[in-house]
């Protein structure tokens, strides 16, 4: 199997399911040519021309608007929005339509969208090249919503969110873009929408998260088994909704002790419906409150790199953060 | 086009390429539309429907561009007052009824939206919304499928003119010019927006817009149903040529309050309304039937008999069918069979 | 003290406010002679006239965003949403702008705007005049909440609301408009921002809720105390961002037993961070599984009648759930 | 409009009602944002910082809009190519390197938000985010506040063309259209919006937009930066007569990358690039001032070396200035002293 960057994942998917889908295009601003501000899109327009990938005027609402019109009328678009801090002109078209097209139509139409959007910081974005916008549409039904954290995920949730009868909403880490890299299969598989992953085995503390910070946590545990003795549970909810209550509560019940994390803020993230659904059910088997190591609640990341690095998650956090419940 | 009626070029109708058969349609569409709308009022003072919004006085203009658009390979995007637009593509009284009801035969949400909120597949009416203009970047959608497919299709899509000021408007009417798509944007300009008059909604003309994005802007007079008519079948030859988008702005006025729920007369004068409501259509497009030999007072009384019929029947039905089960109310949030959906 | 109505206390406020401070000023659709769709802005275009009870254009980003630049240039706006559902084409201009002035200006600007929308169901408005939009705005910094369900906080909140230096989105209820009447005092008073408040002292169960639903648990709280002997202590969170933790924790510590409502949907509502913070917290003080009583997950309610009793909470659902959890 | 100079009126800057002295100032500050902008290129290339956006050969233009404004009354609302305008109306190079430094002492954010993102209430200059179309409808909620209180000030507001396509330009136009408010909206058109050219972009003009808002747009040659001052001047009067807003579109090109992130080679030629950029309005602004005996190699000299200077010790200080302690990192999400303030 090789090995392939996060990116590339995400490209290979888009390329290997225009070229089996006649119905699949991509849409957004630079995806063309330039191949979108990442590189995401890179090669698509050479090889499915202007009508499948196409460049659009510089307006959210009207990509998230065409696309959901066109996925009406039996198409299947990829749109992408180049910085998910730019998806908030189009909140009205996805959650007030995307969402609601099958329930209000009483399954009459249907909206198969994806909407592809880059998250999180430590590219000196700023304010608003950095935001995680999860907790915004989190908690909105009717949509889907993933967030991979490995290249094997992005590919396999991507193909699957393609196929979804639903719109869903894809959050790629940017981060993660080139620094991510592993084992890929050639050729078609799907990971399924909704099914958490255990990605690391452990005795003593349960980590609960998605998106980038979950390689923090693998590093921190790492250290943590060599160095502390203590062995780290590593859940990857890779979708964020509708989330696996399942596979929570079994995470969760294996130690006793969660930490749940990610880069949003605190106060209203995931995090906060995942404590709440362990809090709901598990009560009993917990040998320690349950806690967040999240982003702090302000606007969001300074571009100054004490700032930004002051705001962000990083493998120390991490490691201080679960130590300290180990030793709860 | 072909005349197969008596009738000879020199009419109005026959001379835009409508026959006979075809222009006395509008006009039974144009009625019933109105009976159904006047029926919705009764129902709601009557306290049988919470609610009523009306399109009188504008169903001439509405059944007009309609009867240009092809039924069988367009798309349809309606707005709340667009009764008499539904009804001239397919849809029942029986169907509107039971929306208004809100019961679980409504073809259009099985009465869970409300009463105007259209969409129905098979008569290619597409689902909408209550946040105005939403649909016109769908309507973009459907029409950049179209041309994707290289089908021979072109979308309609209606609002009012307050609603013209969304952004949505803006960005799907550029996004159609750039790529040159077959689509209609009808702005059915009634004067108000809820309690605001257009000179406190827009201080240009609506039709003007389309300037700035590159294709043809058109003011029509929705009184005058056969000139509405005429700018439909241009717009829709444009598009189906691949000659872009067309912006079409229909001059009317809003007869009723804004909905059952308003009091316009907190807001202007009985005198504009009545003024208006002299210049109603109907009774002139009948006037026309009549002096192209098409039609009587007989027929007059049979259509009107026959329309009170099928609202009477209509309304007994809807009155009388079952609500959606609440087993069902919270039902397709998701496909329930997403799992078999997977790799096709 | 006169009793009053929950938008009659609305409307006092505003004009009150108006008559105080020439800065203060309405804009919204219909704010004018028709007064609002609900009648909240009656007489105020009269008293102030058009430039300070201004009609706008149909175009809820331009309501917030020009409102915002008021706001910047010194102005107090209170900008009116006709519906809760209809601020959707507002979200960028609340959540990329408002909210992030202050801090992305490093205090040099700041957005003084109150954006008043109402919220939640009950009068067969379907899916699009019924809605309950917290959790998408809930969990942005920068923003405040409040969400009164009395006419009592509903004035005392708007009042300060208007004259925090921050924006602030004032979330009222359409049912409580003329269901709800209690003591208002005439003149000038303000109930602060950030403190909960305690409706009703209790030994058995914790309720915690905001809006609309507490009158339900009031009603069924009263009910269960005669028929069952069962004391319920009701918290009303009143400010929702920022949530009262104090309060929160005192009030749930108070019986062990925690009951949150609201009428928004479950999954990512403001009732799942109030869990986590409890869960967070106060673990071990619990007596019972922290439960959750909200709107089902799906996209709003259905217009006709049973599917619209079906989604909302009444007392009866209410009385369930707390005498359940009492006898846990 | 009086001239104190010794040039008469026969020039084309008094004509204008420009005096030569201002007319020196309009080439300072045009060679001063230029050179900033060059040494932002370099020192991103250089690593010393990540980032850069540049404005080059727009610079004509936004010191003529600047120049046509009043610096004491009237808001500014720039969006990020726009150095050369915002050290017009007062901001320092020592400033925007503190910015391109992301550094404390930065007066826009403190160095929180990225290079041109420009905010000083000091210079009236407001504060600006990354969504691009934003600041459109505040630019109008400081119209609206001037006549709200009757003051004589004029907010301006830039934008690109590919910006102009967002709801946000639309429903900010249409708001103070119908309130005929002193606001100038301005377009700067340079063709690209990162790669998308403008026919991609938009099928028509955007200074037609104005007339569907019932308001006067002009397109104007960016490289005329007479012509640009002239009609900025134009719809300042405009705005403050009461006459309501004015769209401008400012015809100029992107000759840089969008970004020092982007590479325009995949989108364009070097060779289309190279046609614009010998169209540069800088030197013959210079020939200009030669021509009517303002200006001379001489004083060409000595303004690069003051230039050179005060870029130098800019950047010096800019680099060496400490970053916002972290401690402070999180401050300013709301107002600090919100208690105190309550009740005024
Ligand atoms: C986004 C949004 N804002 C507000 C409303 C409330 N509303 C419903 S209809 C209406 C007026 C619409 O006026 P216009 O577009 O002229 O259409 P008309 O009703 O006159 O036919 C308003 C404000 C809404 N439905 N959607
Ligand atoms: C809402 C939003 N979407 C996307 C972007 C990313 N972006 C930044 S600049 C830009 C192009 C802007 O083009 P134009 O308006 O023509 O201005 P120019 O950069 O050409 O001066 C884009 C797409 C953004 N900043 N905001
Ligand atoms: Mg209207
Ligand atoms: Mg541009």
């Amino acid at each position: 199997m090789p090995v392939m960057e996060y990116i590339e994942a995400i490209r290979t998917a888009m390329k290997e399911e225009m070229e089996r889908d006649s119905r699949v295009f991509v849409m957004g601003e630079d995806v063309g040519l330039k191949g979108g501000v990442f590189g995401t899109t890179k090669g698509l327009q050479q090889q499915f021309g202007e009508l499948r990938s196409i460049d659009t005027p510089l307006a959210e609402s009207a990509i998230a608007g065409v696309a959901i019109g066109a996925a009406m009328a039996g198409m299947r678009p990829i749109a992408e929005m180049q910085y998910s801090d730019f998806m908030f002109p189009a909140t009205n078209q996805i959650i007030s339509e995307a969402a609601k097209i099958r329930y209000r139509s009483n399954n009459d139409f249907d909206c198969p969208l994806v909407i592809r959007a880059p998250i999180g910081g430590g590219i000196f974005g700023g304010l608003y090249h950095s935001q995680c916008p999860e907790s915004v549409f989190f908690g909105t039904p009717g949509l889907k919503i993933v967030a991979p954290a490995t290249a094997y995920d992005a590919k396999g949730l991507l193909l699957s969110a393609i196929r979804d009868p639903d719109p869903v909403l894809f959050f790629e880490n940017k981060k993660c873009y080139r620094l991510i890299a592993d084992n890929v299969p050639e050729g078609e598989y799907t990971v399924p929408i909704g099914k958490s992953n255990v990605m690391r085995e452990g005795t003593d503390i349960t980590v609960i998260g998605y998106s980038m910070p979950l390689h923090f946590a693998m590093q921190a545990a790492e250290e943590l088994s060599r160095e502390e003795g203590v062995e780290a549970h590593i859940l990857d909810l890779r979708t964020i909704q509708p989330l696996d209550r399942e596979g929570i509560l079994e995470a969760a019940a294996r130690t006793g002790k969660v930490l749940i994390v990610h880069e949003d803020n605190k106060t209203g993230g995931v995090g906060a419906e995942v404590a709440a659904m362990i809090s709901e059910e598990l009560l009993y088997d917990l040998d320690a409150p349950i806690r967040r190591l999240c982003a702090p609640d302000v606007p969001a990341m300074p571009i100054n790199p004490p700032g930004e690095k002051h705001y962000l998650l990083n493998k120390d956090k991490l490691k201080a953060a679960m130590l300290d419940l180990a030793k709860f | 086009m072909t005349q197969t009626n008596s009738v000879t070029n020199d009419t109005r109708h026959a001379a835009l390429g409508l026959t006979d058969e075809r222009v006395v349609q509008m006009y039974e569409k144009m009625m019933l539309a109105r009976r159904f709308d006047e029926r919705g009022q009764l129902l709601q003072r009557a306290g049988k429907v919470n609610f009523h919004i009306s399109g009188i006085t504008q169903e001439p203009s509405q059944v007009a561009m309609a009867f240009a658009m092809d039924k069988e390979k367009d798309w349809f995007l309606p707005y709340y007052r667009d009764y008499a637009f539904v009804l001239s593509v397919g849809m029942t009284v029986k169907e509107l009824m039971l929306s208004l009801f809100a019961k679980a035969e409504d073809p259009n949400s099985a009465g869970r939206q409300m009463p105007g909120h259209f969409g129905c597949k098979r008569l290619r009416i597409v689902t909408g919304s209550s946040p105005v203009t939403t649909q016109v970047p769908h309507a973009v959608g459907f029409a950049l499928t179209a041309k994707m497919r290289g089908e021979s299709s072109v979308s309609i899509v209606s609002f009012g003119e307050g609603s013209s000021n969304q952004g949505d408007f803006h960005e799907g009417c550029n996004f159609a010019g750039v790529m040159k798509l077959p689509v209609i944007f009808v702005c059915q300009n009634n004067g108000y927006a809820i309690s605001i008059p257009f000179s406190k909604q827009s201080a240009g003309k609506i039709s003007d817009r389309a300037l700035g994005y590159g294709f043809p802007g058109i003011r029509v007079d929705g009184n005058d149903p056969f000139e509405v008519y005429r700018v439909f079948r241009e717009a829709h030859e444009r598009a189906l040529a691949g000659e872009g988008p067309t912006l079409i702005e229909i001059m009317t006025y809003r007869v009723t309050p804004h909905s059952t729920s308003d009091n316009d007369m907190a807001y202007r004068t009985k005198e504009e309304v009545d003024a208006h409501r002299a210049k109603d259509s109907l009774p002139a497009f009948r006037s026309y039937l009549e002096s192209v030999g098409l039609w009587s007072e007989e027929k007059e009384q049979e259509l009107q008999a026959n329309i009170r019929k099928e609202l009477d029947e209509a309304t007994e039905y809807g009155e009388r069918a079952p609500y959606q089960a609440v087993e069902d109310a919270f039902r397709y949030v998701y496909a329930e069979d997403a799992e078999a959906g997977e790799v096709r």
